[in-house]
C-alpha cells in the first residue's frame, strides 16, 4: 500500500451499501456516500446514531457486515487498519501514556520508517503550539493540549484520508471555535481529505464544505450547510440543525408558486418548491431569526405570513439576540430571534404581539412532526435526552409544601 | 501415597570419587566446642578425608520419617548418607527396605561393640543398622524454680508447676514412663487397658493446662525459654543444655522407673556413599573417639573399651551413671517391649491425638 | 500492590475480538499447567481420601477402596480441630479487619497528600513479607516467653495472672494468625480505599449526614470490595495454616488446627486416607464459606 | 476516619475533627507493632549468641561478618534455592498469568467461567491441601522431589495470583490505544510490544513481586515437595526445633532492608523525576 | 440548626471579605457579595478562577482562610457542612454508586428522619422525569441522566439555597439549553435561592437574575445580564461575556457627551457616560451584533462611527447568523455578526466592504488591552488555551512536502 508514502493530497472516500450489525443491534442501516478528495466533510448526528461507527470503518478498525469502502478508488474494504492510508483523531484522544508528547508524534512515522522522524514530529508540535512540551507525558497536559497532540500526531503522517471522532469534544465553547478555526485554515492549507464528525450543528456548518445529517444509522439530508439549513427536508434535520417552528396541518390551498396550510386557524403559506409534499396533512416551518415580532398588528401583505396576536410568555437574553416564546393558543408556540441592534428587548413578558415572515423563508417538509412536539424548543425525547417534565413539578411543590 | 508397593533397590555408590558424607542426627547428640565446630568429626576427615556434613535434621523419629518416606518409597536420595533413629523406627525401615545392607569388611571396628545389642530382633547380625548412643528418659528440672527437686513422674502433675510441664512427643519414653509409674512392666505383657489407663492420665494433663507442650528434642528450646520449668527429658541432654546456657537443669531417673532406649545408625537406601557412611560409623567404634563423645553428650555408649578410654581422660567420667550405668542403674531402666503393625498404629494414633489435643 | 488487584471491581466488558485461536494459544498453557498441578492432585486426594487400609498391611499402606466412612471417620475424631480451625480463623480474620480498616484508611485517604509518605507507608505495610514469617512468628514466641520482660512485667504489674502464660494458648494462635495475614488484610483494603472518591463523603455531608453517618452509609459500602478480598485473603490461608498453631511456634497441644491434623495424618501417622478427606473437607466448606459470603455481600463480580 | 477529607489542610477554628489526630497516632502504634518483631529479628542478628539465639549475650557484628560461615553455609545455601526458586517460579508463572488474563479480558469463549473457577480454586484451597495433594502426586507417578518440585509447585499457586492482577490491568487498558496504534501503521506484533506490553508492564511488575514474595516466604507447601531441598523459611522450621542461628536473623533483616532501600529509592527517584518536569513545564 | 425543615424559602447569602488560601496558591482574594433570597445568581468564569471554591466554601466542605459566611443572616463559618441549611449539584454529579438513584435521592430526607423519603424521592424523580430508572445504580445512567438524579437529590431536599457546580456541563448543546430553561422555572416556581457556577456565558445570561463574573480569584464586574453585556467594563468582561471587537488608541477628542479615539488611523467615538476612563490611551469597543455591513461607503453621520473600507477575509455560515471577518489593516480586524434575515451571506470573502455602528452602542473599557490581542477573535492565550499557532503552519506544510 501506499502508507509509506506521504500522500500528495487527499483522496476522495466512497462507500458502497454499507451495512454494520453488532450482535442484536444493527449501527448502520445502509450507506451510500462519496467524499470529493481535499473537501471537508461533516457527519452530524445526536448521540449513538452510528457515527463513530461509520469512522471505525472507514479507519479499519471495524469490518462492514455488507458493502464496500474505496479510497482513491482502491477497494480497501479487506485491508488492515495499518495498511490504509488512514488517520484518525479519536474521540477520546488514546494518547499513548507511556510515550511523551513527541513519541507519540512519532509512532506512526517511525512505523513507517520515514527519515528523522523526531525532527518532523517536533515541527508537528509547532504547528499546535506545544513543542514546548515535547518531552511530557499526556497526562501531564490539560484537555485542550491532549486534544492538540491527538490532532498532531495525525497531521504529521499526512494521511490521504484524516478521520476527527469529535475532536473538540472535550473543549470549552471559546477554545473549540477557535480550535474550528484552525483545523478549517489546516485543511485548507494541507488540501487533504477531511471527515469530521460531531453532533454539535454549529460546528459542522462553521467548519464543512458538505454537511451529511445523520440520524437513526441512515444519512437523513446531505448538502452545502447552507442549503440544509435553509431548506431542511425532514423534522429530523429542521430541528437538530438549528431551531424550527413547525406547524402541522391540512393543505387548504395550493397552487404552482405556493402551498397554504391551516395550522390551528392561521394559515401559514409557503413557496411550492420549497415544500417537499404538496397535499394532506404536512408540516411547514420557519427558522426563529426569519421571524420579525411586531407590537401592533401588521399590515397583511401576500408575500408575509402573519400570525397574531399572541402573548409573550418567555423573553431571554443571550448577548447577541433575545429569544422570545409567543404562545398562539392553538396553533402552538413561536421561538423568535432577534438581534440585539438597539439595547434591550423589544416586547416585554406578557405582552400581546404579532409576527409575521416572508413566505419565500418558509420550507415545507417530508414528514409529519410528532403530535407530541411543542413549539420553540422541539425535539424527540429519548431515553436519555427527555427534558424534565414540567408537568409533575406542581404536584411535588404542592407535596413538599405540606411536608 | 500408598506406599509399600515394591521394595526399593539401593543406589550405586560412588564414595570412591564423592569424598564426602552427610549425617543426620539428633540436637545435643555430637560433641561440640564452643565455635560451633565438632571436634571427632574434624579428627574424621584428618584421617579419612572424608568431609562430614553433620545435620541436626532429627527432632523427633515421627517426623524425620515423614519428611524422607515418599523419597525412600521411591529409592530416592534423601540428602543423607545415614541417620540415627531409634530401635523402633529402625526396625521399620529395615522391614520397608529402607535401608541398606552394611558391609562388615568396612567395619573391623563393630567388633568393639557392646554384645546384648548384637541381636536385636529386628536386625539380627546388625546388617543393617548400628547402634550410636543409648540413654534413658526420665525427668528433668529448673533448679532455680524448682530448688526441692523432682522425685516422681506424679512430680509433675504438681499445682505449682502448672502450664509449666513438658512431655516428649516420642510415645514409647512418655507413656513409658507414665505407665511404669502406674506400675506396668513395660518390657512385659501389657495390652490396651494398660496403655488406656495412662493415656487417659496424660490427655487429663494435657487438658487441664498442666502440660505445656509435647515436643521432640526441642524441649530443649522450651526448657531454654523457661517457658517450660520441668520436664520428661532424655538423660544426656541436660549435661549438654548445662554446658550451654548455664547450670541450672537437673536429670532424674523417677523413683518408678525410666525408659532404656537405643539409637542406630543406618544407611538409607538412595545414598550413594555408603561405604563413606561406613568409613564414619567405623571410625566411631574407636573406643578412644566414642569416650570422647561420651564426654560431651552423657549418653550410654555401646562400644566396649571406651569406659577404658573415659578413665584415661577423666577418671569421673567413667564412673557417670548416664554414660556407664552400672547394674543398679540399669535396673531402674526398662525397654518398651516392641509393639506389632496393627497396636503401633492405634497407640501412635491415641497418642498423636493428645498431641493434637481437641 | 498486587492484592490490590484482587479489589478491584471488574471493569466495564470491553468489545470482545474474533479470533478465538489467539486465545487458545494465551489459555492453554497456563491452564493446561493448573490442570496438571492442581487439578490432578486434587484428583487424586479425592481418590486417596476413599482408600481403605491393606489387609495385613503395614503402617501407612492403603489401597484404592470406595471407603466413604473414612469421611464419616474424620469428622467425628477431629471434628473439634474443624470448629477450632474456622473458630480461630474467623477471629483473626476480624481482628485482621478490625487493625487494618484505620490504618488503610489512613494510607489510602488521608495520606493522599504525601504521596512519599503514603508509599512509604505501604512498603511498611508490605515489609513483612520479605522478613520469613517463620521468623517473625519465632520473634514474637519469644517476646512474649513467660520469662519475658513484656510476660514478666504484666505478671508484676498484676495484669496477668501469675500462672498465666501466653505461648501455646488459643489466644497465641490467633495473635498470631492476625499478625501474620494483617498485610493480606490491610492491601485490597487500601486499594480500595485509595479510591475512594472523596467527593461523595462530601456529597454526604452536603446531604446532612454526619461524619459518622457518612462513615457507615458511604465510606463502608463504598469500600466493601476491599473488605471482602482482604477478608478472603486472610481467612482462606488462617484456615488452612498449621505454622502458627505449631507447637513449635505459638500454639500448644490443645491449639491445633486442621492444618495440623492433616499435617500430623500425612506425616506422622501415614494415614493418608484420613489426611486426604480431611484436605478435602477443609477446601469444600472455605469453597462452600466464600460462595456464601460473596453472594451475600453482592461482589460476585470478584470471582 | 471520622471526618470527611478536604482537598487540603484548611486551618481548623475551633472544631478539631477527630481524625486530625486519632488516625496518624493510631497509624503510628500500628506500624511499631507491625515492626515489633522484625526490630527484633534485626537486633539479634547483632547478638554474641552461641548454638540458639534466645538470651541477649552481647553485641557483634560477627554474624554479619560471617553469615555463610555456619554449618557449613546451611543458611545462605538455603537463602541462595529460595532467590533462584523465587526468580523461576516467578518468571513462569508471570508469563503464563499474563496470558491468561490478557485471554480473558480481550477475548470471548465458551468455557470462560469453568476457566475463571480453575484460577480461583488454587487461591481457595488452604496451602496444605495444595503441598499434601501435589507432593502425593508426585509420589504417586515417582517424581523425585526437588527443586523442580518446588518450582513447579510454587508456579502452580502463583499463577492466579498474577492473572488477578494483571487482568486488572488489562481491563483498564483503553483498547482505543491499540486501535490508535493499528491506525498509526503499527503492526500486530509492534502494537504488542510497544503499546500493550509497556503499558501493563505495572500490573505485571506488581503481579511479579507479589508472585515472588509469596514464593519467597511460602513453606507449608515446599515442606511437602521439597525433599532434601532447603529454603530459607524451611531452614527457619528445622531449626526452630533446636535454636535458630543469629546468621538466620542476619540474612532475614538483609532482605528486609534491601527491599525497603529498593522501594524507597524507586519512590523518591520518581518524586524527583515528577518534580523535575512540573518546573521544565 | 433549621436542617430538619423544609426550607420556607430561599435564604439569602452574603459572603463578607472572604479569603481562601491553599499551600502555595491563594485561590480566592478577597471577596465580598451579597445574594438576595430567592434570586438565581451566576458565578462566571473561566476554568480555574475559583468558582467551585467559592461554592466549597458556602456548602462548608472548605473554610475560609478569612472572612464569614451568612446564610439567611445567621453566620455559618463555623458550622459543619451537614449542619447548613443546602444543597449542592456537584460538578461531577458524586452519585453514590452503591445506592439506587432512588435511594441517592431520598438520601438527604432519611438523614433528616422526614417521613416518607421514598416516596418524596420518587416526585422528586419524577419532576426530573426519571421515576421509571428508580431502581438503577448510577453507573446505568447516562451522563444526563445522571446530572439530573444529581439535581433531584438536591432539590429534593428543599434546601434554602442550592448551589450548582456546572451542573449542565456534561450535556450537549440541545440538552443542555432545555435543561436550563428547566432549572429556571423551577427556580422560579419553588423560589429556592440558586448560586449556579458555570463557565458559559451563554448559560449565565438566559438564566440567572444576576451575575458576577469572576477572573484569577476576584469578582471584575457583577450586575444584570444586559447590564453586563451591554456595558462591560473590563477587557476581561468584554471578551469572556460574549465576544467584542475592540480599539485601542489615543484619547483625540473629549466633550461631555462624547470621547474620540484615534484606532489605526480610523476614528471611533463612544458616549463619555459609557467610557470608564476618559484620557490617555483607552481601549474601547463595540458587539459584533451592533456592527453593521456596507458593500458601499456609507454616509458619515456624528451619530454612527464608520470603518473603510476593508477586506472580508473569512465567512462563515452559522445557521442563525453569518460571521464576517473584515481586515482593516492597522486598525485590526473587525468580527460582524449579521442575523440571517434574508438568504445566504451579503458580502463574499475577499469583497470591499464597510462598517459601521451606532456611536450609542459603543463603550470604553477601564483596561487597556494586551497589545498581543488579535482583533475578531481576541482573549488571553494562556497555556492551556492557547490557540494553534498559525504562522508557523506554513512552514510544515512546505517541509511535509518535500517529505
Ligand atoms: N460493539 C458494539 N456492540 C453493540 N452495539 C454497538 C457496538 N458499538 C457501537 N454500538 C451501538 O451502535 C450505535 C452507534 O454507535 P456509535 O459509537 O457509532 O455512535 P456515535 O454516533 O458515535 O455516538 P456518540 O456521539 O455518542 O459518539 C450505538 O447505539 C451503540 O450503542
Ligand atoms: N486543594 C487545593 N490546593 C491548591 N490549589 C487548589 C486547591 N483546590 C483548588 N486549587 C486551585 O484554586 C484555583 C481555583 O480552583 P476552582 O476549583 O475553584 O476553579 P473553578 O473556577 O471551579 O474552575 P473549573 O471551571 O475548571 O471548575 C485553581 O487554580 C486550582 O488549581
Ligand atoms: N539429644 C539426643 C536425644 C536422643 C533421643 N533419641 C530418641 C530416643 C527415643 N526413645
Ligand atoms: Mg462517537
Ligand atoms: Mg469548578
Amino acid at each position: 500500500m501506499a502508507v509509506r508514502e506521504f500522500a500528495e493530497r487527499g483522496a476522495d472516500l466512497e462507500l458502497r451499501g454499507i451495512q454494520k450489525r453488532f450482535p442484536g443491534f444493527t449501527a448502520i442501516e445502509e450507506l451510500d456516500l462519496t467524499i470529493p478528495a481535499g473537501s471537508f466533510f461533516a457527519l452530524l448526528g445526536p448521540s449513538g446514531c452510528g457515527k463513530t461507527t461509520t469512522l471505525r470503518l472507514v479507519a479499519g478498525l471495524e469490518e462492514p457486515t455488507q458493502g464496500r469502502i474505496l479510497i482513491g478508488g482502491a477497494d480497501v474494504t479487506d485491508t488492515k487498519a495499518h495498511e490504509r492510508p488512514v488517520n484518525t483523531v479519536f474521540q477520546s484522544y488514546a494518547l499513548f501514556p507511556h510515550m511523551t508528547i513527541l513519541e507519540n508524534v512519532a509512532f506512526g512515522l517511525k512505523r513507517r520508517r520515514i527519515g528523522d522522524p523526531l525532527a518532523k514530529a517536533r515541527e508537528a508540535l509547532a504547528l499546535v503550539e506545544l513543542d514546548h512540551l515535547a518531552q511530557r507525558k499526556p497526562q501531564q497536559l490539560s484537555g485542550g493540549q491532549q486534544q492538540r497532540v491527538a490532532l498532531a500526531r495525525a497531521i504529521v503522517n499526512r494521511p490521504a484520508l484524516l478521520l476527527l471522532d469529535e475532536p473538540l469534544g472535550a473543549l470549552d465553547l471559546k477554545l473549540r471555535r477557535q480550535m474550528q478555526l484552525e483545523l478549517k485554515t489546516i485543511q485548507e492549507d494541507v488540501g487533504l481529505t477531511f471527515l469530521h464528525v460531531t453532533h454539535d450543528q454549529e460546528e459542522a456548518m462553521t467548519m464543512a464544505d458538505t454537511v451529511a445529517v445523520m440520524n437513526k444509522g441512515r444519512i437523513e439530508q446531505l448538502g452545502a450547510p447552507e442549503a440544509l439549513y435553509e431548506l431542511p427536508e425532514t423534522t429530523f434535520v429542521a430541528n437538530f440543525l438549528g431551531q424550527s417552528n413547525l406547524f402541522t396541518g391540512e393543505v387548504v390551498a395550493s397552487t404552482d408558486q405556493a402551498i397554504t396550510v391551516d395550522a390551528g386557524g392561521f394559515r401559514v403559506t409557503v413557496p411550492s418548491a420549497r415544500a417537499q409534499v404538496h397535499r394532506g396533512t404536512i408540516t411547514v416551518g420557519v427558522r426563529p431569526e426569519k421571524v420579525a415580532l411586531h407590537t401592533e398588528a401588521p399590515a397583511e401583505t401576500s408575500d408575509r405570513n402573519t400570525l397574531g396576536s399572541g402573548r409573550v410568555i418567555d423573553v431571554s437574553f443571550s448577548g447577541v439576540s433575545t429569544q422570545y416564546l409567543v404562545d398562539f393558543g392553538r396553533a402552538g408556540t413561536v421561538l423568535v430571534f432577534a438581534q440585539n441592534i438597539g439595547h434591550g428587548p423589544v416586547a416585554s413578558l406578557g405582552s400581546e404581539v404579532w409576527v409575521s415572515w416572508a413566505v419565500a423563508h418558509g420550507f415545507g417538509l417530508s414528514d409529519v412532526a410528532g403530535a407530541g412536539a411543542a413549539a420553540g424548543v422541539r425535539f424527540d425525547a429519548d431515553d436519555s435526552t427527555s427534558a424534565i417534565a414540567v408537568q409533575r413539578r406542581d404536584d411535588l411543590v404542592a407535596e413538599l409544601e405540606e411536608g | 501415597g500408598t506406599g509399600g508397593a515394591a521394595k526399593p533397590v539401593a543406589a550405586a555408590d560412588k564414595s570412591a570419587t564423592d569424598k564426602t558424607v552427610s549425617w543426620a542426627n539428633w540436637a545435643a547428640y555430637i560433641d561440640e566446642d564452643d565455635d560451633g565446630n565438632y571436634p571427632t568429626l574434624q579428627a574424621f576427615t584428618a584421617e579419612t578425608g572424608i568431609e562430614v556434613n553433620y545435620e541436626v535434621a532429627v527432632d523427633d523419629n515421627n517426623t524425620f520419617y515423614g519428611k524422607v518416606k515418599d523419597q525412600l518409597a521411591l529409592g530416592q536420595d534423601i540428602g543423607y548418607d545415614t541417620a540415627c533413629l531409634t530401635d523402633w523406627m529402625i526396625a521399620r525401615w529395615i522391614r520397608f527396605g529402607y535401608a541398606q545392607e552394611l558391609d562388615h569388611a568396612n567395619l573391623p571396628n563393630l567388633a568393639n561393640l557392646e554384645s546384648q545389642l548384637q541381636n536385636p530382633d529386628f536386625d539380627p547380625g546388625r546388617k543393617f543398622s548400628v547402634p550410636w548412643q543409648g540413654g534413658f528418659a526420665g525427668i528433668c528440672w529448673n533448679t532455680e524454680a524448682i530448688p526441692g527437686g523432682l522425685e516422681s513422674v506424679e512430680d509433675l502433675w504438681s499445682a505449682d508447676l502448672k502450664g509449666r510441664v513438658g512431655v516428649l512427643s516420642e510415645m514409647r519414653d512418655t507413656m513409658g514412663l507414665l505407665m511404669l509409674q502406674n506400675g506396668v512392666d513395660i518390657a512385659g505383657t501389657w495390652g490396651d487397658d494398660e496403655f488406656g489407663t495412662a493415656i487417659d492420665q496424660l490427655r487429663e494433663q494435657v487438658e487441664n493446662g498442666q502440660v505445656r507442650n509435647i515436643k521432640g528434642n526441642s524441649y530443649l528450646e522450651d526448657l531454654k525459654s523457661e517457658d517450660t520449668l520441668a520436664a520428661i527429658c532424655w538423660s544426656g541432654d541436660i549435661t549438654v543444655l548445662n554446658a550451654e546456657a548455664g547450670d541450672k537443669w537437673q536429670f532424674a531417673i523417677p523413683s518408678a522407673g525410666g525408659t532404656l532406649w537405643n539409637d542406630n545408625f543406618l544407611v538409607p537406601i538412595g545414598s550413594p556413599r555408603k561405604t563413606n557412611a561406613e568409613k564414619l560409623i567405623n571410625f566411631y567404634y574407636e573406643p578412644e573417639i566414642a569416650a570422647e563423645v561420651a564426654a560431651w553428650v552423657n549418653y550410654i555408649t555401646p562400644v566396649v573399651g571406651a569406659k577404658e578410654a573415659a578413665a584415661a581422660i577423666d577418671p569421673e567420667l567413667a564412673e557417670n551413671q548416664l554414660i556407664f550405668p552400672d547394674e543398679d542403674t540399669l535396673s531402674q531402666a526398662h525397654v518398651f517391649r516392641s509393639l506389632t503393625g496393627a497396636e503401633e498404629q492405634k497407640y501412635q494414633a491415641d497418642f498423636q491425638s493428645i498431641l493434637l489435643g481437641s | 500492590m498486587a492484592f490490590a488487584a484482587f479489589a478491584t471491581a471488574e471493569a466495564q466488558p470491553q468489545a470482545p475480538r474474533r479470533k478465538s485461536r489467539i486465545a487458545l494459544f494465551l489459555l492453554l498453557p497456563g491452564i493446561a499447567y493448573l490442570v496438571l498441578f492442581f487439578l490432578a492432585p486434587l484428583v487424586s486426594l479425592l481418590l486417596t481420601s476413599l482408600q481403605a487400609p491393606r489387609e495385613f498391611g503395614d503402617i501407612g499402606q492403603y489401597d484404592y477402596a470406595f471407603n466413604w466412612q473414612n469421611y464419616v471417620d474424620v469428622i467425628s475424631a477431629y471434628w473439634p480441630h474443624i470448629v477450632r480451625s474456622f473458630g480461630y480463623a474467623l477471629a483473626a480474620t476480624v481482628l485482621a479487619l478490625l487493625f487494618s480498616y484505620p490504618l488503610a484508611y489512613f494510607i489510602g485517604v488521608k495520606a493522599r497528600r504525601w504521596p512519599l509518605l503514603q508509599s512509604l507507608m505501604l512498603v511498611l505495610v508490605i515489609a513483612p513479607f520479605f522478613i520469613s514469617f517463620l521468623l517473625r512468628t519465632l520473634a514474637w514466641k519469644q517476646i512474649l516467653s513467660d520469662e519475658s520482660f513484656i510476660i514478666t512485667s504484666l505478671k508484676a504489674l498484676s495484669l496477668l495472672a501469675p500462672d498465666a502464660h501466653f505461648t501455646g494458648t488459643p489466644f497465641a494462635v490467633i495473635f498470631g494468625l492476625t499478625y501474620n495475614f494483617i498485610p493480606f488484610m490491610t492491601l485490597p483494603l487500601y486499594t480500595t480505599l485509595e479510591r475512594l472518591d472523596v467527593r461523595y463523603l462530601e456529597a454526604g455531608s452536603d446531604l446532612y449526614a454526619s461524619p459518622a453517618t457518612v462513615f457507615r452509609t458511604v465510606t463502608l459500602p463504598l469500600s466493601m470490595p476491599g473488605i471482602v478480598a482482604g477478608t478472603l485473603l486472610t481467612f482462606i490461608p488462617a484456615a488452612g495454616d498449621y505454622v502458627n498453631a505449631s507447637r513449635d511456634f505459638l500454639g500448644g497441644p490443645d491449639t491445633q488446627m486442621m492444618g495440623n491434623v492433616i499435617e500430623a495424618n500425612f506425616l506422622v501417622l501415614l494415614n493418608y486416607p484420613a489426611a486426604a478427606a480431611l484436605s478435602i473437607i477443609l477446601m469444600a466448606a472455605i469453597l462452600v464459606l466464600v460462595g456464601v459470603y460473596v453472594k451475600r455481600s453482592g461482589t460476585e463480580d470478584l470471582l | 476516619m471520622t471526618d470527611a477529607p478536604g482537598r487540603a489542610p484548611a486551618p481548623r477554628r475551633g472544631r478539631i475533627g477527630l481524625g486530625d489526630w486519632l488516625l496518624p497516632a493510631y497509624a503510628v502504634i500500628a506500624f511499631v507493632f507491625l515492626l515489633i518483631p522484625i526490630g527484633y529479628t534485626f537486633v539479634f542478628s547483632f547478638n554474641d549468641s552461641l548454638k540458639s539465639n534466645i538470651a541477649w549475650r552481647g553485641f557483634t557484628f560477627d554474624k554479619w561478618l560471617n553469615v555463610c560461615n555456619v554449618e557449613g553455609g546451611a543458611v545462605c545455601e538455603a537463602f541462595g534455592n529460595s532467590i533462584v526458586i523465587g526468580v523461576v517460579s516467578t518468571v513462569i508463572a508471570t508469563t503464563l498469568g499474563t496470558m491468561i488474563a490478557i485471554a480473558l479480558v480481550r477475548y470471548r469463549f465458551k468455557a470462560r467461567s469453568a476457566i475463571s473457577l480453575l484460577l480461583f480454586l488454587p487461591m481457595a484451597t488452604p496451602e496444605v491441601v495444595l503441598g499434601a495433594g501435589l507432593a502425593a502426586q508426585f509420589l504417586a507417578v515417582g517424581v523425585p522431589k526437588d527443586m523442580t518440585t518446588i518450582i513447579l509447585a510454587h508456579t502452580m499457586f502463583c499463577i492466579s495470583f498474577v492473572v488477578v492482577t494483571v487482568k486488572a490491568r488489562v481491563a483498564s487498558l483503553d483498547p482505543a490505544l491499540e486501535e490508535a496504534g493499528r491506525d498509526l501503521y503499527g503492526s500486530p506484533a509492534q502494537i504488542f510490544w510497544r503499546i500493550t506490553f509497556p503499558l501493563l508492564l505495572p500490573g505485571i511488575a506488581a503481579a511479579a513481586l507479589l508472585s515472588f514474595a509469596l514464593s519467597f516466604d511460602d513453606f507449608i507447601i515446599t515442606n511437602f515437595n521439597s525433599g532434601s531441598v532447603s529454603t530459607f523459611p524451611k531452614y527457619v522450621y528445622i531449626s526452630a526445633s533446636r535454636g535458630i542461628p543469629a546468621e538466620a536473623n542476619v540474612i532475614a533483616s538483609a532482605v528486609f532492608l534491601f527491599a525497603i532501600a529498593l522501594v524507597v529509592i524507586a519512590q523518591v527517584s520518581r518524586a524527583a523525576r515528577a518534580k523535575r518536569l512540573a518546573k521544565l513545564g
